[in-house]
């Protein structure tokens, strides 16, 4: 598709077609876009998705409760957590299970300490778009490494846990789960105050965020965008606030909202965000008392009751959403899994048209895209 | 709370349905108590009129649709689900509509919310559903030429699985 | 320009940092008790056989379908003159580790405690040139616990 | 003017063995430099940087070149053939043409040139030539975008440096570099000229394509611009040029702003301690080039050029004038030395105001924080 330009020549002007992805180093993945520029300005943009489809909702039709979880993990492979989140409290919510205290204390924990590892992942990953040479990668793959070796002393592995199930979780925490997560904290405070020193502050990254890629409140609730997204653009939405789940209720905690709506204003709402997150753990760490962490009586398959429940949870990228339609037995009749960035992607045209060709790069890179959540 | 009772026996008592009801005066619409949210069906050639009303009045403000997805019922047909989210009085609905297997087309949401755009591309390569007056009919995961098969439908088999262990043990696919 | 200098005094803080990456090869990070690298078999060092006994509990559970289990008689079983209380043993065992996503599933499910995660570094270290070298048999998988290289982790 | 030749050879002999001294030397150090940066950087990411050849990875250079000599040499079907496979020589010969007149130490170098300021500005522009033949002649749509950038970016550089450098030519009364150098026995020139100091550096990271000014080649956007479909010993003599041209660019610094062999022992010493003194002083700038590299974005197309054309030219025309005035009036040295100094440092302050102004509308709290009680239920 070439849009003819609007000329005062005699010849006839178009538009180049750039080509961006899926290999192209800036688009976290492998996610297409096309881009249609004139000079240095983006006229339009096609989007691509689907390289990384793997039918995950169909395989999930055939595994059964225990077996999807690990599926979960593999679709939003930077919160694994928050999506066997969702998965579990989907059939929980079916099957109309109770949770020990403990579990969902340590779920919100893991579940908080997984947004931080996430978002540290977008800093470098958005650092690197923005031109830093590497070192907004490796700063935040520093403190991102904290966390995940924590996790992987907890549940064995450093990316695919598999670490809850229906009811609770699989095993117990460590013995020196306390020691190690008030470790991991302050190490991560100090990550923080890094990454904010490097990059937020810097007139070089402001001029190439602020104003760029404006979103409005309105049209970002008519594309459905979520998380940091929505909330950079002066919506006031969280899951974990409007409509707590875990013990969100029992946590104070503040929600970040941008002003303008644009790449800038997404930035620091993450930023704010990872230290409402260290926040919130600090806060469950004081909360959580020992106790079981699976229920007395669990049957020994898991079968669900026949009926349907969307279960909504706050990913680091915005809202996870399972579908889940069981018709009896142990496998759901239907999984559809909502992603988070595959409703933001939508707006990515909105953003982009009229911008420069850096812009797209860094207004691709706010959204924070995971591939793997988006073709699922 | 998800992990409140949820008593087999729901009622509706208590939920957002007598506004919704009033909202969706003139169109036939049935409601249900699922595990958290309350289900109405809309017969398929209202349900657009019906999302629209909802999404206009003021008491209920859907102005926010957070899925829309398809399910397969087999010899039933197939049932679009669209679950909506009001930002401005955080309350759910889900809203279905019931297309015959043999007749399957439903008006396209995009009209309400543009975000319903990739849902239903994704919904409409998976299951096969038409979606009326949907402005960017191509597929959207799927390749390009992949309009004829529909994977996420009961009846699309699994692909085999290469088995590369074993001394000649045959090993079946199980679905 | 305070932000860009904030920005330099930042990289000039880590510059006098001691680096924090290691040289892989050479020095491996010790690994949790709890490392998941791939399943392997246990080995009875008392009766000198597996504990596994073949009953397919894992197969049927892996949602990879990665195992494949075949049970024979145990030859050493007191009926038939050994000192084996292993009625039936296992004969053949294959894992896939090219398909396995190691999700512990399999050793949730074993009645006998006779499959574990590797979790040692040999676990990891499996590149191979060809995906079926990836395919691993009964004296592969039991080779780790033989050696006594596992460390304990009893799983609650 | 002439200086006397080695071993009393013919002067074409000498200028040759001056010549090849000189790109066995160059080659040696831009393989260092390579290395360097690095490690560095590394250091500056809190990683190791190259370990695996030899101790502490010293011979990674020398394996780097090893593996692209040894790379097929890809030439894109459509490329056009002549323009894409002299892009490189044209981008790496006017490089190190500027070696000439680069004085190593007081008295050596190449050939001592009477504007030998004004002819190492202007040779190693030429290699602009060469980016936009590379963007052209590789038939690539990020190639070409990150020419017409580079070309823009160039443009525009030019004349801030070119303007900068000739208000220190007018404070040192020569163009010969020399002689510059010489001058600068007691005080370097930075003292005296801060702003034309602090604009040659800005300049150079544009120049050299360096963070923040590296539009032209920004991996996440144009993927390498004019290099992306370079392969083997042609990319590579990109690399060697980039890197020759930062070591030129940084010893004229040196040379200028810094003192280069002069300053702080004098000429007395012996031509050791110079050329340590020199390579020292260029190492320092090197090393900042490095540090800017670790620390910030990249700025876009647009923003670069307006930062060229609305500060930097504006602010090397008006210390141009100011030097000028100050000059004009044959002061005593004294006096004359402290008003250039703080005009020139006034200017310093005006470009960090002007930078400040410069960014976007300044939001006094840029998140707003939603408290739990705010919430609608």
């Amino acid at each position: 598709m070439t849009n003819a330009v609007q000329s005062d020549h005699d010849f006839e002007v178009q538009d180049i077609m750039i080509n961006m992805g899926p290999q192209h180093p800036a688009t976290h993945g492998v996610f297409r876009m096309v881009l249609a520029v004139d000079g240095e300005i983006v006229r339009d943009v096609i989007p691509h998705i689907g390289y990384m489809h793997r039918g995950g909702e169909k395989l999930s039709e055939t595994m059964d409760f225990r077996q999807g979880i690990g599926f979960m993990d593999r679709t939003e492979y930077l919160a694994q957590f928050n999506a066997e989140l969702s998965y579990v409290m989907a059939v929980e919510a079916l099957m109309d299970i109770q949770v020990p205290e403990r579990a969902q204390w340590i779920r919100m924990i893991l579940c908080e300490l997984n947004r931080l590892s996430s978002h540290f992942m977008f800093t470098g990953a958005f650092g690197t778009d923005s031109g830093v040479f590497g070192t907004a990668f490796t700063y935040a793959f520093r403190w991102r490494e904290e966390i995940m070796d924590l996790f992987e002393e907890i549940t064995g592995d450093r990316l695919m846990y598999a670490y809850f199930r229906p009811g609770g979780l699989a095993w117990e925490v460590t013995d020196n789960f306390a020691q190690r997560v008030k470790y991991v904290l302050d190490q991560c405070r100090q990550g923080i105050k890094d990454v904010d020193n490097l990059i937020t502050n810097n007139e070089v990254f402001k001029a190439r965020t602020q104003n760029v890629g404006i979103i409005s409140a309105e049209d970002a609730i008519d594309w459905g965008t979520t998380g940091p997204v929505l909330r950079g653009s002066g919506v006031p939405f969280d899951v974990r606030r409007d409509e707590p789940y875990l013990f969100y209720d029992q946590v104070d905690f503040d929600v970040p909202v941008g002003q303008v709506g644009d790449v800038y204003d997404r930035w620091c709402v993450r930023i704010e965000e990872m230290r409402q997150s260290v926040r919130i753990v600090e806060q469950c760490m004081a909360k959580l008392q020992p106790g079981p962490i699976m229920p007395e009586r669990m049957p020994r398959m898991l079968r669900t009751p026949p009926g349907e429940v969307y279960i909504r949870t706050e990913a680091p990228r915005g809202e996870y959403g399972i579908y889940m339609v069981s018709k009896g037995g142990n496998r759901p009749h239907r999984l559809k899994i909502r992603s988070a960035c595959f409703t933001n992607l939508q707006a990515l045209k909105d953003m982009s048209v009229g911008n420069y060709v850096a812009d797209a790069v860094l207004i691709l890179g706010s959204l924070d895209i995971v591939l793997g959540e988006t073709d699922r | 709370m998800t992990n409140e009772d949820s008593a087999p026996a729901r009622s509706l008592d208590g939920t957002i349905w007598p506004q919704v009801d009033r909202a969706l005066s003139g169109i036939t619409a049935s409601a249900e108590r699922a595990v958290l949210d309350v289900i109405v069906s809309i017969p398929r050639d209202e349900v657009v009129r019906g999302l629209k009303a909802l999404k206009a009045d003021e008491a209920l403000a859907f102005d926010y649709l957070r899925c829309l997805t398809c399910v397969d019922n087999e010899e039933e047909g197939i049932d679009v689900v669209y679950h909506l989210y009001s930002t401005k009085h955080h309350h759910n609905l889900t809203v279905k509509a019931h297309l015959a297997p043999d007749d399957l087309f439903v008006d396209t949401a995009t009209t309400v919310w543009r975000g319903a755009n990739w849902y239903e591309r994704e919904a409409a390569e998976m299951f096969g559903v038409r979606f009326r007056g949907h402005p960017d009919p191509r597929t959207l995961l799927m390749p390009e030429d992949m309009t004829d098969t529909f994977p996420l439908r009961k009846d699309h088999p699994l692909a085999e699985i290469e088995v590369l262990q074993g001394e000649g043990i045959a090993w079946g696919v199980e679905e | 320009m305070k932000g860009i200098l904030r920005s330099l005094a930042t990289t000039f803080s880590t510059f006098t940092r001691k680096p924090v990456t290691r040289q892989y090869p050479e020095t491996h990070r010790e690994l949790p008790e709890r490392d998941r690298a791939f399943p392997v078999l246990l080995w009875d060092q008392e009766a000198h056989e597996p504990f596994c006994t073949g009953c397919h509990a894992c197969e049927r559970a892996c949602p990879v379908e990665c195992m494949t289990v075949l049970m024979k008689d145990n030859p050493a079983h007191k009926s038939v003159g050994g000192e084996s209380s292993r009625r039936k043993i296992i004969d053949k065992f294959w894992i896939d580790y090219g398909r396995c996503m190691r999700c512990n599933i399999c050793v949730e499910v074993c009645n006998f405690g006779a499959i574990s995660m590797n979790n040692t570094w040999s676990g990891h270290e499996k590149s191979a040139y060809d995906r079926a070298e990836l395919v691993q048999d009964l004296p592969m998988l039991l080779s780790v616990s033989r050696g006594g290289e596992l460390k304990p982790w009893v799983n609650e | 003017m002439m200086t006397e030749t080695l071993f009393g050879l013919p002067t074409g002999v000498d200028a040759a063995i001056r010549l090849l001294i000189v790109v066995g030397v160059m080659t040696v150090v831009v393989m260092a430099l390579i290395y360097l940066e690095r490690k560095v950087l590394a250091r500056f990411q809190q990683r190791l940087g190259p370990t695996r050849t030899g101790p502490m990875g010293l011979l990674q250079s020398v394996a780097d070149a090893l593996k692209l000599i040894s790379k097929e040499d890809i030439r894109p079907k459509n490329a056009d053939p002549w323009v894409f496979e002299l892009a490189p020589f044209l981008v790496f010969v006017p490089t190190f043409l500027g070696f000439v007149a680069v004085p190593f130490t007081i008295a050596w170098q190449v050939r001592e040139l009477e504007l030998g300021l004004l002819y190492v500005l202007a040779v190693s522009s030429v290699n602009i030539l060469g980016w936009v033949m590379a963007g052209w002649g590789s038939d690539n749509r990020y190639a070409i975008l990150g020419a017409l950038r580079a070309v823009a970016q160039s443009i525009s550089y030019e004349l801030p440096l070119v303007l900068a450098m000739i208000s220190v030519a007018m404070v040192a009364n020569s163009l010969n570099l020399v002689e510059i150098v010489r001058q600068q026995a007691t005080v370097p020139n930075i003292v005296w000229q801060p702003l034309p100091a602090l604009l040659f550096f800005i300049c150079l990271l544009a120049e050299m394509n360096r963070p923040p000014f590296d539009a032209p080649v920004g991996e996440s956007e144009v993927v390498g611009g004019p290099y992306v479909e370079y392969s083997g010993i042609r990319w590579s003599m990109f690399f060697l040029g980039e890197y020759a041209a930062m070591f030129i660019m940084s010893l004229l610094g040196a040379a200028v702003f810094l003192g280069g062999g002069a300053w702080p022992l004098g000429e007395e010493l012996g031509v050791g301690w110079q050329l340590a003194l020199t390579v020292v002083k260029a190492g320092a700038i090197i090393f900042l080039m490095f540090w800017t590299r670790a620390s910030f974005p990249r700025l876009r197309i647009d923003q670069m050029m307006s930062f060229s054309w609305k500060i930097l030219l504006p602010a090397s025309i008006a210390q141009i004038l100011v030097t000028g005035g100050i000059l004009v009036y044959n002061l005593p040295s004294g006096l004359e030395h402290t008003l250039l100094a703080v005009t020139s440092a006034i200017g310093v302050l005006f470009v960090y105001t002007a930078i400040n102004r410069s960014v976007a509308t300044p939001r006094p709290r840029p998140v707003v924080l939603v408290r739990r009680s705010e919430a609608a239920r």
